[in-house]
């Protein structure tokens, strides 16, 4: 049960980020002002790392510190909470602002200021020289503080202030580069989308109110986990509920059909894509997920709609992610795809997989994004594969940590990636019979993009590190980077390695670390399951099988994908000279983003300025304006009467005075 | 009844029902008497000023002093607190044509004298008028008060306009006269009465029933409608108003009109209860046909003639209510009373300010009128706050009015009619914003043709203050004024 | 008294700038802002002393006598009085006005004498409004505070100024005579006009009768808030009016016609709210989404705002009457919001103006990096009013969804889409504006914000956060009379057969 | 002779209705005052027709008379300011014509 000891330290969490915003943006101002004088200041600014690297730190510390008073609890009692106040208490409504450390927060949180720790230090580097220098750690000291609140919020209102307040971050940090028009408009899109999403989020909010009275996600979480049966009212109920919180998780998770924005999103610095559209953002649909799952477990049909989208979005991202050019691109559907395999786990009720997955993607995605960023920065903001090559020679210390976030995600054998990517699809193979075999089909999607991954990384690999030198020497000097940005790189390389000891399979005789970790959150819906009899078991058998399956895919298409490209971008030529309509269609992710704005965004506009114009300014408006006319019409043609002559005003009072009588009579 | 009976008539309650009247008429022979001698300007100011302070005082007394004397000359004439009230909005209005008149005439009216004569004899007939128990004093009133009004209306001889106004008001004015005459005999012959008195018993009220009785009230009544200038026996008063010399104006528009309705309010008797929707019908017609008509003027004065049209129109749909039997005992008669006590205040000096404005050259055109706010700014500001009396904006007399009105038309059911009322002093607002607008928002197109502002005179300035006083009295404060009456 | 002192102060202060010389214009904003100021400091004061639960203040003279039924009249009071819901509306006015003053430094160089006395007649008439608990009173106030206006627009405003002034008054004046028609009908009805006889007595009218009172104040109010299809006078106004005037506009006198809308349609007649709701959540919902639709095809950036302000007027409509606790309370909250939130949108935009003579969208593209000051806090206040959570604007927007779901979810998640267009719009005139290269000349040489136009906007941002972090500060002396309301309606409810009783919460799952 | 009232008021509608009639149709100032004066006779016809009925009747009868002369009275005062006005307005115009007077419409 819930601890209701006031742990009032843990609002140090999430503040010390806030704090160290607030510090920073106002170190921005300053330079702003000191710029006045002497338009090359970055004085005071170059101060903001410090504050904003300190901040993470302590936050991670205190990380650390919560993560290892809960380990010392019972694993039932494991829960550390601290009610602020009573956030709102009007009009029926009760929302304690609180924050609770469970088990599942404690990842998120370790994982959040530990990744942002180092995404912090590799930023101080990446960013230097920049003009919003201050800026930039400001808004992204502001996104951690959002981020943390998201996944430490004991009420869904609490979630929604730090949902809101990434997309938020998201946004500033997109359109960091303003100037430059395309990230403003990237940014943009990416607010939008999310509320789109969120707009589902809020709907599945009143359905829970309405359904629990509350909420506090550990009361839901409980009653749901606690109930025996449901009405069938109560049923629908939650599965609406289920499926509209699932919903807002699409936008900001960015599953089909709300992914588009996260391609966009790689507009903004590297450091943010590493830290926002790759570890810690979009992972918190899943966050939430877990964080409900009795509710999503009782909820029927979702969860196979929720592992159908996870799916159809894993073998988007993935195939998109074999045509593209752009590094940041490729990586970034990479991510979309990668996304989809934790929503397919969720689906398939594997909530330590797919937080498993989540640590793991955080590490090898966040390492690959800093390499990506490391590779820019040596190459002058050079972002097309086409035009990069032979780099290994110039950046060895990126190329090593490169090559291991790679390996990682591509799922190479004994890898983290490989453990996470195992353990979800082989939940999937488990539930396999459910649905009329649904989940068979699902899980040879999830092997068919686990290729495609390893295919798109050893080709982005290659493009990158081998081959000839394709760009121009006389401008280009590619360079290391320095040591502030290749020593998390390093660290994460050795997390992207070694993260799957966290969960290593079961046919090992191991424990799953973090499947135990979580089991007090994730076993009231497993329970659940388990009673509908979606908890199914592989033999060990079958599970070798399927690991010897992954890891042959895992190498044989690593191996194909490098030794097509090792050599340049002739396989490319090759491929979009032979298929154009392929290419051109995976090069625009299934044109799934051209046809929005054809059949939604246009549409829209058109309705928008029909509204304006013609409902607005013609129709109502020209109503109140015609009245205004008619009685001016009616004025002047009332002025005829008076026309000056005294033989028409008798007639007119003669017969006014007669039709008087005649009134008056008849009546 | 012999000559002996005659005289008792005259005993000391008729002399006090009169002497408000008879001080104004000593008053007025006086001022033709000095009018002989040399004596200058002051001492027929005083003559005229004390006889309206006396009348009004004696007013005054009768509705403070307790008891009043009731009807009297044989039940012809009443004289009560109503009366003595309306009494005080004639004096009132005399007294605020008469200041704004003062300086108006400068360089084209000789006969000073008969000016002031004449605007004196006009209370006497008003004051007759609400006074009235018997249609023969009611037509000696009317009479009394038109015939000066006809001479004061072409009394610029030298302007063709005024000597129009004068004679299409004169030739018009006998017009109904003939139909009030006629009216009164029909009315004489059914029932073998004049007195209203007499015709509110039940028998007579049966007798005027018969179609030559309703034919007689119908004429009666269509003579009342021109004096008050209701549809359609309104067509005259944007003529007359416009040609007429300003304070004149102001004196027809708010004297005559009180004095009719006086007279309708308490000659309700002639008028049966069936025809009350087709008075609020008539009312309301009015209405449209003033405000439609103000909307399409571009000369001020013009645009306040059909203005006071609206206002007749309003006043009419509460004399519609009270033939429909207002619940409310009296009401009727204090909402035409608040009513009209507001609108002399608002439209004298709404009028008298067009007449300080006419003197610094040319007709009051909107034109004429933009950027006043700069070169006048308190002439502007006063005026502004008569427009919006007129309009019946909150915190001016004239909202007290028209509330007091539309109360009258709700509580006997005719609340579609007010209804059509208020969506038409929408309308309404339309030109006196139009106003405001040249005051206040627009600037002039020619600053050079603009001549300089003269000083006002003192009685102008005094009247204005007065007035602009009233309004906001009655406006925010309207206990005092709902007491009275 | 104190409301007395309160409401009557800014007339003092009017008359006081009407005795010094026409040139001293120094003198007469000096005057105003201290009676606004003030003012403000009287409205903090009644705001931080408030307690529902202790005796509220209140203050009632017999004013004057009217014609009732028989010879007998009725009395009608000057009685003010200020329960929580007023309590909110006269703080947010109170507060709001010294910024207004503060903020005409920049814009009003003509006529600041007439422009000064205006807004502070002005500031009694709304005060007066939101306090009056005679319906004559009221009706008076609601009348007067619609001439300074009037004035405001008219004189200082834009190019259309007149068009939008004549238009504005005239619409607003029909729907407040249709009032003073009910007004008229109910006092002859009741045989009296306090509020609170009303609130009891008036539910013994039968229902039909009930709905044309509603009717004809729900049309007043609906002109005034505005409610579609009522709403065209108001991007006119506000695009012709000068900065101040619209921040007022915006802030206090739309509020006029919610307050209205949520003290007599609803407090006073609860049976036909109750019947009305579902047109008038319609309404609402409809006009949410019509309005941010309109606000994405506006160019000129005030036009927008003011269309936006239509969309977040919807939501407080659709607040009210969904007729739940949750709805009054968001909408009641998000009225303050809107005040705010739209406050600081039209003093952004002035300031903008004032540099620049331009408020066409097109005109601009990365104002950002030249006035960095005025993009933080034109992005601050595009967030607060696109209710982003934490600011002011969510905790209402929420509970207003919340509100209409219970009792609509089909207008609630109309509603909803409101989200999603606010963020459009919003974004859209933000990226235009601020974002992108500065290329157009004119603009590279803008200067930033000053530090009086900082120090104008502080109080209403760090409004914006505190209600959006702590909204029970605010909330907590409103809820115990927004509660009485909804204890009427929910009387109504139950005794108008003719309704679908609304699905109650289910105590949850853990009930069974 | 003994002429029946009814018919006395017959021919005083008619009187009335010629002065009415004649005030509509006759252009020339000085013809349409002697209308006005017609309509104000038939209503003293109508007024000394009545009187003499009640007479008849037994009813008192002073009003009638005494009415009709002060209609004449006060006709006689309006003739003098009327014949006045049509001085005046020849003196402007040289013309007693009523469009002389037709200056202010609309």
């Amino acid at each position: 049960m819930q601890s209701h000891e006031s742990h009032a330290w843990l609002w140090w969490i999430p503040l010390l980020p806030l704090i160290g915003s607030a510090i920073a943006g106002a170190l921005h101002l300053a330079t702003l002002r000191a710029r006045k004088s002497d338009p090359q200041a970055s004085a005071p600014a170059s101060l903001a790392p410090w504050i904003a690297c300190g901040a993470m730190l302590g936050a991670f510390v205190l990380s650390v510190t919560g993560f290892l008073e809960l380990r010392d609890l019972e694993p039932s009692a494991r829960a550390l909470a601290s009610t602020a106040h009573d956030w709102i208490s009007i009009g029926g409504l009760d929302v304690d602002l609180g924050l609770v450390l469970d088990p599942l927060s404690s990842v998120m949180t370790l994982v959040i200021t530990g990744v942002g720790f180092l995404i912090h230090v590799y930023a101080s580097g990446y960013m230097k020289g920049d003009r919003g220098y201050g800026k930039f750690f400001a808004y992204l000291n502001l996104f951690v503080f959002a981020m943390l609140m998201l996944v430490l919020s004991s009420s869904l209102l609490g979630v929604f202030i730090g949902w809101e307040g990434v997309g938020l971050c998201s946004f500033l940090l997109i359109g960091f580069w303003y100037e430059k028009g395309w990230p403003a408009e990237a940014a943009q899109k990416a607010f939008v989308m999310n509320r789109v999403g969120d707009a589902c989020f809020l709907i599945g909010s009143f359905l829970l109110i309405r359904l629990f009275g509350t909420l506090d996600l550990k009361t839901i979480a409980d009653t749901v986990g606690s109930a025996v049966s449901f009405t069938d009212e109560q049923a629908l109920h939650m599965s609406l509920a289920a499926l509209f919180l699932f919903g807002g998780c699409c936008g900001k998770s960015a599953q089909f059909p709300l992914f588009t924005w996260l391609p966009d999103a790689m507009a903004g610095p590297t450091p943010v894509s590493a830290l926002i559209h790759a570890a810690t953002m979009v992972t918190s649909g899943i966050y939430l997920v877990v964080r409900l799952n009795p509710l999503f477990a009782a909820s029927g049909w979702v969860l196979p709609l929720i592992a159908i989208v996870g799916a159809l979005t894993a073998l988007i991202g993935g195939s998109t992610a074999l045509v593209q050019r752009d590094i940041k691109k490729v990586l970034a559907y990479s991510t979309v795809s990668q996304l989809g395999y934790m929503f397919l786990a969720l689906g398939s009720g594997a909530w330590a997989a797919a937080v498993f997955h989540l640590v793991t993607h955080a590490f090898f995605k966040a390492l690959l994004f800093l390499g990506a960023g490391s590779v820019i920065h040596g190459m002058h903001g050079e972002q097309d594969m086409h035009k990069l090559g032979g780099l290994r020679r110039h950046m060895p210390r990126t190329y090593i940590t490169f090559l291991a976030g790679a390996a990682a995600l591509s799922g190479l054998p004994l890898l983290s990636g490989f453990f996470s990517k195992d353990e979800i699809l082989a939940h999937a193979f488990a539930s396999g019979g459910l649905y009329y075999g649904l989940y068979y089909g699902l899980w040879a999607v999830g092997v068919i993009t686990a290729a495609l991954t390893a295919y798109y990384t050893s080709r982005m690999v290659a493009l990158t590190f081998f081959g000839e030198e394709r760009f121009d020497h006389h401008h280009v000097h590619p360079h290391e980077s320095p040591l502030v940005m290749t020593l998390p790189l390093m660290v994460l390389a050795v997390l992207s390695i070694l993260g799957g000891v966290l969960g290593l399979p079961p046919v090992l005789h191991v424990p799953h670390l973090l499947a135990e970790w979580l089991a007090p959150v994730t076993d009231a819906g497993n329970k659940i399951l388990a009673a509908s009899h979606r908890e199914h078991h592989l033999s060990h058998t079958l599970e070798w099988i399927l690991l010897g399956l992954g890891s042959a895919i895992a190498l044989g298409f690593a191996h194909t994908g490098f030794y097509a490209h090792r050599h340049g971008t002739a396989q490319d030529e090759f491929f979009a000279h032979k298929r154009p309509t392929l290419a051109a269609t995976l090069g625009d992710a299934w044109t799934i983003d051209s046809r929005y704005a054809r059949i939604i965004v246009l549409p829209l506009r058109m309705l928008s300025f029909l509204i304006a114009v013609v409902v607005d300014q013609f129709a109502i408006d020209g109503l109140v304006n015609g009245t205004g006319r008619t009685a001016r019409d009616i004025a002047q043609y009332s002025r005829r009467a008076v026309d000056g002559s005294l033989a028409s005003y008798a007639l007119w009072m003669g017969a006014g005075a007669l039709a008087i009588c005649a009134l008056w009579m008849w009546s | 009844m012999n000559a002996q009976d005659l005289l008792q008539m005259f005993d000391a309650n008729a002399l006090r029902a009169l002497a408000p009247l008879i001080a104004l008429a000593l008053g007025l022979v006086l001022v033709l008497l000095v009018g002989v001698f040399p004596l200058g300007r002051a001492v027929r100011a005083t003559l005229v000023v004390a006889s309206l302070a006396a009348s009004a005082v004696l007013h005054g007394n009768l509705l403070l002093g307790g008891e009043t004397p009731g009807k009297v000359l044989a039940g012809t004439f009443e004289s009560s607190s109503t009366t003595a009230m309306w009494g005080l909005v004639f004096v009132a209005s005399t007294l605020f044509a008469w200041l704004y008149s003062v300086r108006y005439y400068e360089e084209d009216a000789p006969f000073k004298n008969e000016h002031d004569a004449l605007m004196l004899a006009t209370p006497i007939g008003m004051m007759l008028m609400a006074g009235a128990r018997d249609l023969l004093v009611f037509f000696i009133g009317l009479e009394l008060l038109s015939i000066p009004l006809y001479a004061l209306a072409a009394f610029r001889r030298d302007r063709a306009r005024s000597v129009e106004a004068g004679l299409k008001y004169f030739l018009l004015g006998a017009f109904a006269a003939g139909f009030f005459l006629y009216g009164s005999a029909l009315v004489y012959a059914t029932t073998g009465s004049l007195s209203l008195d007499t015709l509110a018993d039940p028998a007579a009220r049966a007798a005027l029933g018969q179609p030559m009785a309703l034919v007689g009230v119908a004429l009666i009544a269509a003579s009342v409608f021109f004096k008050v200038s209701v549809f359609p026996f309104h067509l005259w008063v944007p003529d007359v108003y416009e040609g007429a010399p300003t304070p004149v104006t102001a004196l027809m528009a708010t004297g005559t009109k009180a004095a009719g309705f006086a007279f309708l309010m308490s000659a309700l008797v002639l008028l049966p209860a069936s025809t009350a929707s087709t008075v609020a019908l008539i009312a309301v017609i009015t209405m449209a046909a003033g405000n439609f008509g103000a909307l399409a003027q571009t000369d001020v004065k013009r645009m306040l003639a059909y203005s006071g049209i609206a206002h007749a129109g309003t006043l009419l749909l509460g004399v519609a209510g009270a033939i429909h039997g207002d619940p409310s005992n009296g009401g009727a008669v204090q909402a035409s009373l608040v009513y009209m006590a507001a609108y002399v205040a608002t439209a004298a000096g709404a009028f008298g300010l067009l007449a300080l404005l006419e003197r610094d050259g040319g007709p009051t055109t909107l034109e004429s009128l933009k950027g006043l706010a700069q070169r006048r700014p308190w002439v502007a500001s006063a005026l502004t706050l008569f427009m919006l009396s007129l309009g019946g904006i909150p915190a001016t007399g004239g909202f007290l009015g028209k509330y007091l009105v539309f109360s009258v038309a709700v509580r006997s059911e005719l609340t579609g009619f007010a209804i059509v009322g208020v969506l038409l002093s929408v309308v309404a607002l339309g030109y006196y914003l139009r106003v405001i607008i040249a005051l206040y928002m627009q600037s002039p197109e020619h600053d050079a043709n603009i001549p300089a502002p003269r000083p006002a005179s003192a009685a102008t300035t005094l009247a204005s203050i007065v007035c602009a006083a009233l309004v906001l009295a009655t406006g925010v404060l309207p206990g005092w004024l709902l007491e009275l009456t | 008294m104190e409301l007395v002192l309160l409401t009557f102060l800014p007339l003092l202060g009017a008359l006081a700038v009407l005795c010094t010389p026409r040139a001293a214009e120094g003198l007469q904003r000096g005057i105003a802002l201290a009676t606004t100021l003030a003012v403000a400091v009287l409205g903090v004061k009644l705001f931080l002393g408030y307690d529902a639960a202790a005796t509220p203040y209140s203050f009632s003279l017999p004013w004057f006598q009217l014609p009732w039924r028989d010879g007998t009249p009725t009395q009608v009071h000057f009685s003010l009085a200020m329960d929580g819901i007023s309590l909110l509306m006269v703080t947010l006015t109170a507060v709001l006005m010294p910024i207004v003053i503060l903020s005409t430094w920049g814009h009003v160089e003509k006529r600041v004498k007439e422009f000064m006395v205006w807004m502070l007649v002005m500031q009694t008439g709304m005060l007066g409004t939101f306090l009056a608990v005679d319906l004559v009173l009221f009706y008076f106030f609601w009348e007067v505070s619609l001439i300074p206006l009037y004035f405001l627009v008219g004189i200082w405003g834009g190019e259309q100024r007149l068009y939008a002034t004549v238009k504005f008054f005239l619409y607003t004046l029909a729907g407040s005579l249709l009032m003073m028609v009910a007004i008229i009908a109910i006092l002859f009805d009741r045989g009296t006009s306090d509020r609170g006889e009303l609130i009891a007595q008036l539910g013994q009218t039968p229902l039909e009768q009930q709905l044309w009172y509603f009717a004809a104040f729900a049309l007043a109010f609906g002109i005034k808030v505005p409610i579609l299809p009522f709403h065209t006078w108001l991007p006119d106004a506000h695009t012709q009016a000068p900065t101040s005037g619209s921040v007022v506009l915006a802030g206090v006198l739309l509020k006029m016609g919610t307050y209205g809308l949520l003290r007599f349609c609803i407090q006073m007649l609860p049976d036909a709210a109750v019947a009305a709701a579902p047109w008038m959540m319609a309404l609402g919902a409809i006009g949410i989404l019509y309005g941010a639709l309109l606000a994405w095809a506006q160019t000129d950036l005030k036009r927008l705002i003011a269309c936006s302000s239509v969309s977040h007027l919807g939501y407080v409509v659709l607040g009210l009457f969904a007729l739940t606790p949750a709805g009054l309370s968001g909408g009641m909250l998000q009225m303050v919001n809107h005040g705010i939130s739209t406050g600081l949108l039209f003093l952004l935009v002035g300031m903008l103006y004032e540099r620049r003579h331009s408020r066409a969208l097109d005109a601009f593209g990365g104002v950002a990096t030249v006035m960095p000051l005025f993009a933080l806090f034109w992005v601050f206040t595009v967030l607060s009013s696109a209710g982003l959570p934490g600011l002011n604007g969510f905790v209402g927007e929420y509970l207003i969804l919340l509100g209409s779901f219970q009792s609509s979810p089909l207008w609630s998640v109309i509603g909803l889409t409101g989200v999603i267009f606010g963020a459009v719009y919003l974004l859209m005139a933000t990226r235009k504006m601020l974002f992108g290269a500065c290329t157009n000349p004119e603009n590279q040489h803008l200067t930033d914000l000053n530090a009086r136009e900082i120090v104008l906007m502080l109080p209403l941002v760090v409004l914006a956060v505190w209600l959006g972090v702590r909204p029970n500060d605010f909330m907590g002396k409103v809820e115990p009379d927004l509660a009485k309301v909804g204890r009427r309606v929910a009387e109504a409810r139950q005794s108008t057969a003719a309704l679908e009783p609304v699905t109650p919460l289910t105590e949850g799952v853990a009930a069974r | 002779m003994n002429v029946p009232t009814e018919h006395l008021l017959y021919l005083s509608a008619g009187l009335f209705a010629l002065g009415v009639l004649g005030f509509m149709v006759r252009r020339n100032v000085i013809v349409v005052l002697m209308c006005v004066e017609l309509m104000l006779n038939a209503a003293n016809l109508a007024f000394l027709a009545a009187s003499r009925q009640h007479a008849l009747e037994g009813k008192p009868a002073l009003q009638g008379p005494v009415f009709a002369i002060f209609v004449i009275t006060v006709a006689a005062a309006e003739a003098a300011v009327g014949l006045a006005l049509i001085i005046a307005l020849y003196r402007l115009k040289q013309s007693a014509e009523t469009d002389a007077a037709a200056e202010m419409k609309g």
